[in-house]
């Protein structure tokens, strides 16, 4: 195993940092609603942001925190949008759940951002060769039906679609073999899409793994299932883990973040304790923020323009 | 002189027309492609003029209203044919929960220009499962707007318009309607004249030039056929003189244009071929009730199928939907009871 | 005498005697087993007691609907939780084009006692996807009931009542109302009584004893707090005494026991947590103007959620939803304006 | 190839005359809606029919007139509900697509009754243990999603569901090819269902084919996905074919009708001309039935009655 990066484990220690405070604010009742971290699945979204280009479209789902910090390093953004102040990046429209960022966006409802992914993904073969669209979904989400109608799609019309799967062997409450007959690499396969395992969660091996099949995507070899064994190590959502703490206890031996800190000795102890402290600031500083104001109601569109070939709206990362 | 257009044929021109002016604009449907040209042949010949923009797909509602709102959300614009209405059920959770909550669920507008279009409705023998007319269920979701084509209202501005919106929207196609006439020139028919009111896209009027009605049927298009007849029927068996209001845009619906009118006259009647409960309807007549307080003679009706499946042999299936027979007989029981 | 009960403890008991009563029961749903016993607990404890009927199930909206209308084709009956309702819309073809057709579409009374139990609404910060109040959508459908849990009907009748039916039903249980208490011995607080009148599953009418009211409230379960709340706050502020009428069946409702006390009072607000347009109130709004025709003193006033996503950060949240304020408000501006 | 039975050569040619009448009378404007012939598929239905019992449950799609009367033998019960005429198995509100009878019954939405399928299978795992659920959908049908949603429930819950494929080559006018990535095999092995392939036309074959793997099925071993291969000679619904006069030749060269006629010589002909016969005699009988009459209004069941545990329905053949 070779040593991260600085910067990849800047983003790791980032995400682990926010995640774990925002599982603070809750207990403290400083926060409202619901929040899914993905406290242990860090080292794929690391993974992934560095091989993603900025006009790759990323659909992300209820575990999303860690795809949005690794690709925008914008905790604050992010934080705002959770704790409903001013800045957020969705206006404390969205919430924890539904994010929009340039060509980044994160819906609540399991399965469904796979077609549309495989939508944007039509777009890029046609207009932006080279480019991705990348849809991350759980284990559990291949229980939904419309994931085999994007799937098939996608294959027949050979668009540049990733699905990256993160499988930590559980769906809020429920294991995968209670949920999953068969397996995902059969699924991939019953469509005719390219599929990879990666087994390993140490961000640079993970990336050499995964950069060959997605430079096939790239290349309009079609759609790409990539399944990454992963681990939850938290709750689902806040604190509604009923799992037994021998089983957590195993989970928190194998994770990166013990690892790292033997592997890496002083240099992680430092980074560490940057990245813990930028996090305590982003929730200081946020937690001083006056609330979101709400968005100037939506102008009634409903009246034709002139031109209506003329797009309004040029998704670029902003 | 243009030659006459069928509803279909001008569908069909106006699928053409916008898919010439936009290059960026998709057509998606299940077997919409030449030489088969979709189940009611309103794609016909497009594949073959615009086979980039054209795309035949698998049986998956879902999956193909998921994938135009990617194409929308990625700049470009997606006209969805969905084969019949009734399977429009199945993309419910996309059109809800994904194509319209994107519009504004992100804190700032973004543009979500997918159109479903949606055969509908009975009287063609198709049964249950095939003939529903589900307007109402789409009703009142935010930034989802509910459109119906009228044989009044020209079908290339319509489409435009939608468009143009960059708002998802339903379009309801009424199934029977496909090979009636476009009406223009200010003739519904032999006696009756028509003109188009209201802001876009405004309220078809279908009237008698000079002679004031005792009841506004307000209808939409699919149904405005039926209504005409009937109130032909009226004005030549019983001597009631009534005028017919068909808005193109069910949802939201401007009913100003239809205020006036219904305000002087004092009874309105709303024929749907929804079933019974929740209809457009109760949402037309509670806004009549609430704007024309007071100005009304009695209160509105509704005139809707019957509370029960679409059946599929036609002599059961005309009984359950409103018809010109139903339609007339309200009215006469509205201006005589 | 018995303890005090939250409204999700009485539903968790109401399924419990439900499963007991009845083998062929079965209860479906997303991480509804034991330990977890669900997104909100309601089931608590039922996989242990029923492990042959409770069973835990992928996540395939679509699919356990299905399996669910199998089961009751089949002789047995099936209640399913939807997580959050906001997912009842991946099973709307389900719902709608297999179980409630299935009831009449094949010339025959087929029972199909399918429930979908739908955790509904906002008032929780969970944001856009997650906070809907989607019983509109519902409405209207032949075969289906649309019925709301309440903390004044006793939630194992209800739970009986609708399975016996012998139709698919949606319930729709609003989750703040889960951590309320159930009302009891006609005391809806320490100010206003109720009782439950007119057919099964009747409307609940919460009043001051001998004070006849200026406006009747009529509400959805999951808003029947904060209409009180408003009604308290406007006989303690205002000295306007009002009367709420929640009835447990919203679809198809039965309005005869809201008519009597509507045309005394002669002004009439309905609240729900819908957005706008096509509302459930449109319905209740015809069926009064038509009923009370001559005898409203205005026209019927609808207050529901903006026309608008349900946001996440709660100030907003809150901003969008009726509440309170906004019920007295409406109130006042009635009696007053 | 061994000679067909009477009994199966009777049934095989009852709904080819049958659904060749249906045309007819389209053609002469007596019938009205939609109806999708079964021509070239008759094999099909009438193999699995004697392998299906009274008390499994069969779920049928639009194109299911052969399904219908292979179980029943009941030409002027099924042409009554088509033409609305009294006596109809659904009293004229079904029509074509949508018959109930019995444990029989299909829907007109593709997909949608796979589910169901394993609804049904579920009840009889628990109380009929040794009955199945056997669910006819075509090729094009696995573009819908509901069809992976139960397959996995059944897989995961080992329910006695066979999902009978006739893969005919072509949905509407879609051909499989434009429709359908990978296989229907790898879609099964995706999810650990046992699968069949069966190639041949000829009944006796077939049912010594799928007899084995429906008994394992009977048996709890779990659901089955048997994929027949088979022609649609006529066209989709009424006179909607476009595909060319040479394609269809060519079906209609390996059509099991020319060859039995060949294979059974006067057999054959004799029991043509009887079928032929009976299906005249069922269209002039039912064209001269009254309409059908309106089925009684049904009654509002939205009380409850006293003891909800006894069911008004036993679902029987009746
Ligand atoms: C359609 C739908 N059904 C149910 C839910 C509720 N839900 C949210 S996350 C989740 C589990 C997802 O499991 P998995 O896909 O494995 O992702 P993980 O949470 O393990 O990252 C469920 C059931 C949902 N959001 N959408
Ligand atoms: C959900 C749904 N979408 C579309 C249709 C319209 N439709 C009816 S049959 C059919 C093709 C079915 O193809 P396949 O499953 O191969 O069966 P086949 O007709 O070849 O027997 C289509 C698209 C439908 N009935 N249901
Ligand atoms: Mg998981
Ligand atoms: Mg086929």
């Amino acid at each position: 195993m070779t040593e991260p990066t600085d910067a990849d484990l800047r983003r790791l220690l980032l995400i682990r940092h926010f995640e774990t405070a925002l599982l603070d604010l809750f207990a403290a009742g400083r926060l409202a609603g619901t929040t899914h971290t993905c406290l242990g699945q860090e080292p794929v979204a690391v993974a992934l942001a560095d091989l993603l280009d900025e006009r790759d479209f990323e659909f992300s789902n209820h575990r999303g925190h860690g795809h949005y910090l690794a690709r925008f390093d914008d905790p604050a953004g992010l934080l705002a949008e959770i704790m409903g102040r001013a800045g957020g990046v969705c206006a404390g429209v969205g919430g924890s759940q539904h994010l929009l960022r340039g060509r980044f966006l994160s819906t609540g409802v399991q399965g469904e951002s796979v077609p549309v992914a495989a939508g944007t993904a039509l777009h890029l073969a046609r207009t932006e060769p080279g480019k991705l669209a990348c849809a991350h979904i759980g284990d559990g989400t291949w229980g939904a039906g419309a994931v085999y109608e994007a799937l098939n799609l996608a294959v027949l019309w050979r668009l540049p679609l990733v699905v990256a799967v993160e499988h930590n062997g559980i769906a809020q409450s429920t294991p995968t073999a209670a949920q999953l007959a068969g397996t995902i690499a059969g699924r991939a396969a019953a469509f005719g899409a390219a599929y990879l395992h990666v087994a390993d969660d140490d961000v640079a091996a993970m990336r050499d793994l995964v950069a060959g099949p997605l430079a096939r995507v790239r290349d309009g070899a079609g759609p790409l299932v990539v399944e990454f064994a992963t681990r939850r190590l938290g709750p689902h959502s806040k604190g509604d883990d009923a799992r037994p703490p021998q089983q957590l206890a195993a989970l928190r031996e194998h994770d990166w973040y013990p690892r790292h800190a033997r592997l890496c000795g002083e240099r992680f102890a430092r980074l560490d304790a940057e990245q813990r402290d930028r996090v305590a600031e982003v929730v200081a500083e946020v937690s001083a923020r006056p609330p979101a104001t709400p968005p100037a109601p939506s102008p009634a569109a409903l009246s034709p323009s002139d031109n209506p070939a003329e797009s309004p709206w040029q998704l670029v990362n902003a | 002189m243009a030659a006459r257009q069928r509803v279909a044929e001008s569908l069909n021109a106006a699928l053409a027309t916008a898919l010439a002016d936009d290059p960026r604009l998709y057509l998606l449907g299940e077997d919409i492609l030449d030489p088969y040209g979709g189940a009611f042949k309103v794609t016909r010949g497009l594949s073959t003029r615009f086979p980039r923009q054209v795309l035949g797909t698998p049986i998956s509602e879902a999956g193909i209203v998921g994938l135009a709102g990617g194409l929308a959300l990625a700049g470009d614009r997606a006209i969805v044919e969905i084969m019949f209405g009734d399977f429009a059920t199945l993309a419910f959770d996309q059109v809800v929960n994904f194509a319209a909550k994107s519009v504004t669920m992100y804190g700032r507008r973004v543009p979500m220009p997918v159109v479903l279009r949606c055969p509908t409705g009975g009287n063609r023998g198709y049964g249950p499962t095939h003939s529903q007319s589900l307007q109402k269920h789409f009703v009142g979701v935010p930034s989802l707007a509910v459109y119906e084509l009228t044989p009044y209202h020209d079908t290339t501005d319509l489409l435009r318009g939608i468009l143009a919106a960059g708002e998802p929207a339903v379009l309801f196609e009424d199934k029977v309607l496909y090979t009636d006439w476009m009406r223009r020139d200010g003739a519904a028919d032999d006696l009756f004249r028509y003109d188009v009111v209201g802001d876009w896209p405004g309220v078809a009027r279908v009237r008698l030039d000079d002679a004031p009605p005792e009841c506004i049927v307000v209808a939409p298009g699919g149904v405005a056929d039926r209504a005409l007849a009937a109130m032909r029927r009226l004005l030549l068996e019983s001597e009631i003189v009534t005028e017919l209001h068909v808005p193109a845009r069910l949802y939201p619906v401007d009913l100003s244009p239809v205020l006036d009118g219904a305000g002087r006259a004092g009874r309105v009647l709303v024929v749907e071929d929804s079933t019974a409960g929740g209809t457009w309807g109760a949402e037309v007549a509670h806004t009549l009730h609430t704007e024309l307080w007071g100005r009304l003679r009695r209160p509105v009706r509704l005139l809707h199928a019957a509370d029960s499946v679409v059946p599929a042999a036609p002599h059961l299936e005309r009984a359950v939907l409103p018809q010109d027979g139903s339609i007339a007989g309200a009215v006469e029981e509205m201006c005589h009871g």
